[in-house]
């Protein structure tokens, strides 16, 4: 069973930055129908800065506290907008989960998780079903708990994970957002995909592949 | 696709440029606080025993927010990316910067992301020990219901919520009453506009969305949010017309009242077209026996170089009559 | 094809509603002529022992020219169709509204047809006993070579021209020297400008002219007249040093000199991106120790809609920044 | 030999509105080459108030001069801009040629054109070659004096008169503007007719219609 420690978290922050900044194009889309079309920039600005931040950290020995503080707050004030104290705040309660440790075990990614759907659900007042971010991590949080709960693998568990995100973001299309700049639309935001939805998953199969979970 | 001209430099430091020109622009007016560039505060403006008023959100609105910083208006505003708002940090800086002691009223927009990095700053200023109240402006009438005002997005009528806050805010009334005159001057405010053409950020070079010729979006927001209804394009009065009756619907102005106008530009509309829409709020204030006590027309809050206008009214009373009257002087905004 | 849209009612009654509309919005600053529609003076300006200033030429450059009729600034505007000169008639009503018995000045854009009609209207004004001079704007520094100066087109730079005389008349100098300031005040101002898309006269709703894809055009008129050259648009430094570079080489300003500054919208050009051009401005000037008394920036003269920018330097001595400085009080502009 | 009283010179200026307002976008485009986009404008409300006031008038015995003057001054009130202030002076003189006639000659049309292209020439302070409205009045009323002293009737002269102004308003294509708001063009402004010359021929086109020459 293998464990990751700080310098493997910098490495899954990179591949989410990477992943977002060819994606940038297509969440301004999304966000420009029932939004201010700027969630692409907003990400991309954010993981972005999170990457340079964590470019400068010294790998030797860092705990993955750390990186997930770093995350935040470069995060935090790279971005304004509502993606920036959403992902913060994900990304400091992830941090809290691993206080005090060096690595994290694979089951250490089901609190991670957990913590970061409900740093969202909190900060945002959101629940699933209102057309947010939350509709991508609430049940992605839920897939990697139950997979883990089951046996799985951190690989399959991830698979189950992005998974999840998956059907979530797509079930966004139908709702009626309830949430957000697009929550004024009433019946005009359904039959799109919501954008912080659709980052999400880009987010979570990033994390994916960045963590090298062959090993 | 073609793409949308701008006079810029480069896509990544457009706010940062845009901010040194004000500044070279206005140094009698607006300075930086030490160490935070996207916090600008009054050159005289903030003092001991006085409620520090704060305000901000994204750019890409010139002159809201900047413009209205200055003695007898804002203390400070908090400045984002375009569209974006300001992160907690720079708005914190600013609780600091105009602190004089008596508490720090934080302005702005309802909007989820302004709302949450807003809030985040006032947590952290309290940690400093600095008293911070909230108070939002809501006065896009298109934007929700009316039982659900609370939900409702601030548009160009943040002027008028912020001219008469910074005005109880200079008078040194206490933190209680500066937030109610602001609560109170936001419950009096009411707009709503159209828009005819998209804006493009500088970061795409692409419109956000579109209106299909011959159309026009009823009730946009000034990021390009969706309205309540896209229709043909009506002429000056008939869109007048249109905002006014929802405007008096929600107002139920009598005989007699007084308002304040405001007529806007979300950028590309020009005033030759803003004075033909205040022909027809003119004529429509006189036939309901309403009269006008100061009328703006102009660029006010803006959506880059978007095409279309809004109509604010503000339903005046004594005191709210007053504090539009109460001198300031801004760098793009004065009234002595 | 696609038909540019515009706030208005008819194409035939735009500028007739726009007064309406600006005398509804200002009637502490301004009133019409009795009689004369097209003849807007001030509330307050004109007096005896005065000399009256009226300046006028066509409507579409919002808040040129009424937005500078006020007390201590033009006492009367005339107010032409769009981009048309005004007839003489209404010209004549404004000089004998505002003739203190002083001598009237005419100043206004040098355009063929703004001077045809305004001579007209002095002709006629000298069968009334009103002595009538005209000083032109000439500031367009790429609407013809230095040579020819008297051939150039009055552009933005007006704004400081009749800001100068304004407060001479408003000082009650001698008619000998509220021309001679007027005409130094012309001679110090230089203006260049850009213009990145076109505009569409109300009567037409289609572009008056193409500026390709990718293009701006250098050194446009404010009617759409075609520039100097045909480019690809630069970025916004690269557009502010080529304008600058012009500039300096016929003002020739050396080091310790004083200017003041105009970064003027042609309509849908937005502050931020007119902010972005200052912010080079303000380098160029400090790197050749030229200092700025004064910087105003946002929609000055205009073209309607189109999209485009100019930037204008006065170049001051004690005298002219003496003028920018006296106080007035108009509609759309003032000085305290 | 007919005369033509101030009837039928009301009836000329209205086959000229009509010509003008067919021509409005025409003119509109090619000031739009050139110019500010707006002669069309100009003329078609020009001759519009000319039509609308001499409707006005009482057309019993009206002499031409009172004809002409009244063009004069409505165009000139209605239009600003530089043809304002031209075709303005041009129906002035040729009123003032009139002056005291109940009708005019075929003759006195000599005389009438030669004093409204004079007119123009005086007002604009322009000669031929400057590509401008003179380029087709100044070879028109040269035309038209040299046909009358040539023997020819009205008619006869008229032909020439428009073939002259057409000649002279396609000339302007290949000159580079020296008078009025395109002077500034240089040689930008070679290559495109000069639009108040290109109206000039309209006009006096219908002048031609107008007078019902076959009387
Ligand atoms: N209150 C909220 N709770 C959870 N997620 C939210 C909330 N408000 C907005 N979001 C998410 O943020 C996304 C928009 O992000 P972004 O475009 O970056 O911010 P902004 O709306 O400020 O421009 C939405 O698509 C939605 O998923
Ligand atoms: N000084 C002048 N002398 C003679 N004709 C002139 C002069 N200036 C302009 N014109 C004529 O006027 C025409 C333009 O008229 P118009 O578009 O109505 O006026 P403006 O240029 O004021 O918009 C030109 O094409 C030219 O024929
Ligand atoms: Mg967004
Ligand atoms: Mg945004
Ligand atoms: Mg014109
Ligand atoms: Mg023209």
């Amino acid at each position: 069973m293998a464990n990751y420690d700080g310098a493997s978290l910098v490495k899954m922050f990179k591949a989410i930055a990477t992943a977002i900044a060819a994606q940038k194009e297509h969440l301004c889309e999304l966000d420009g129908k029932i939004g201010d079309a700027d969630h692409g920039i907003a990400m991309a600005l954010g993981f972005g800065a999170v990457s340079d931040a964590l470019s400068e950290l010294d790998m030797d020995g860092v705990a993955p506290t750390a990186v997930f503080n770093m995350a935040a707050k470069s995060f935090l004030n790279a971005v304004g907008a509502s993606s920036g104290p959403l992902y913060a705040t994900a990304f400091m309660r992830a941090g809290a989960t691993a206080k005090g440790k060096i690595s994290l075990a694979e089951g250490d990614f089901v609190a991670a998780f957990q913590a970061m759907a409900k740093g969202i659900e909190d900060r945002g007042k959101a629940v699933v079903g209102e057309k947010t971010m939350v509709d991508a991590w609430r049940p992605a949080a839920e897939a990697m708990a139950a997979a883990h709960a089951g046996g799985a693998d951190l690989a399959a568990s991830f698979a189950a994970t992005v998974a999840a995100a998956r059907k979530g973001a797509e079930a966004t299309i139908d709702m009626v957002a309830a949430k957000g700049r697009s929550a004024r639309l009433g019946e005009r935001s359904r039959g799109h995909m919501d954008p912080g939805a659709a980052s999400a998953v880009f987010v979570i199969e990033a994390m994916e592949r960045g963590l090298d979970l062959s090993g | 696709m073609e793409k949308t001209k701008k006079i810029i430099n480069g896509q990544d430091n457009v706010v940062e440029e845009m901010l040194d020109g004000i500044l070279a622009a206005h140094p009698q007016h607006l300075r930086q606080v030490e160490g935070s560039a996207r916090s600008i505060i009054a050159v005289d403006g903030p003092r001991p025993g006085k409620v520090g008023l704060v305000i901000g959100g994204g750019s890409g609105h010139e002159p809201t927010f900047l413009g209205f910083v200055g003695r007898g208006l804002a203390d400070g505003a908090a400045i984002g990316n375009v569209f974006a708002s300001p992160p907690p940090d720079p708005i914190l800086e600013c609780a600091k910067a105009v602190s004089g002691g008596a508490g720090v009223l934080f302005m702005y927009g309802n909007y989820a992301g302004d709302v949450m990095n807003f809030d985040m700053a006032a947590e952290m200023a309290a940690m400093d020990d600095i008293d911070v109240r909230t108070v939002l402006t809501t006065d896009d009438i298109a934007s929700a219901p009316r039982d659900e005002r609370d939900k409702r997005r601030g548009v160009a009528g943040n002027f008028f919520v912020f001219k008469a806050a910074g005005a109880a805010c200079d008078k040194i009334l206490s933190f209680d009453e500066c937030e109610r005159v602001g609560r109170k001057a936001n419950d009096h405010t009411y707009t709503m506009g159209v828009a005819l053409s998209p804006c493009s950020l500088p970061q795409t070079l692409k419109p956000s969305f579109e209106i299909a010729p011959g159309e026009m979006e009823v009730g946009m927001g000034i990021h390009g949010e969706p309205g309540i209804a896209v229709g043909p394009l009506e002429p000056a009065d008939a869109i007048s017309d249109m905002i006014l009756d929802r405007i008096f619907e929600e107002m139920a102005p009598a005989r007699g009242d007084k308002v304040a106008v405001l007529v806007n530009s979300l950028g590309a509309t020009s005033l030759m077209e803003l004075y033909i829409m205040n022909r027809r709020v003119k004529q429509r204030l006189d036939e309901r026996g309403i009269s006008i006590h100061a009328t703006w027309v102009g660029n006010y809050c803006t959506s880059l170089e978007m095409a279309g206008a809004s109509i604010t009214l503000m339903h005046l009373d004594g005191e709210l009559q007053e504090m539009l009257d109460h001198p300031c002087d801004c760098a793009m905004f004065r009234v002595v």
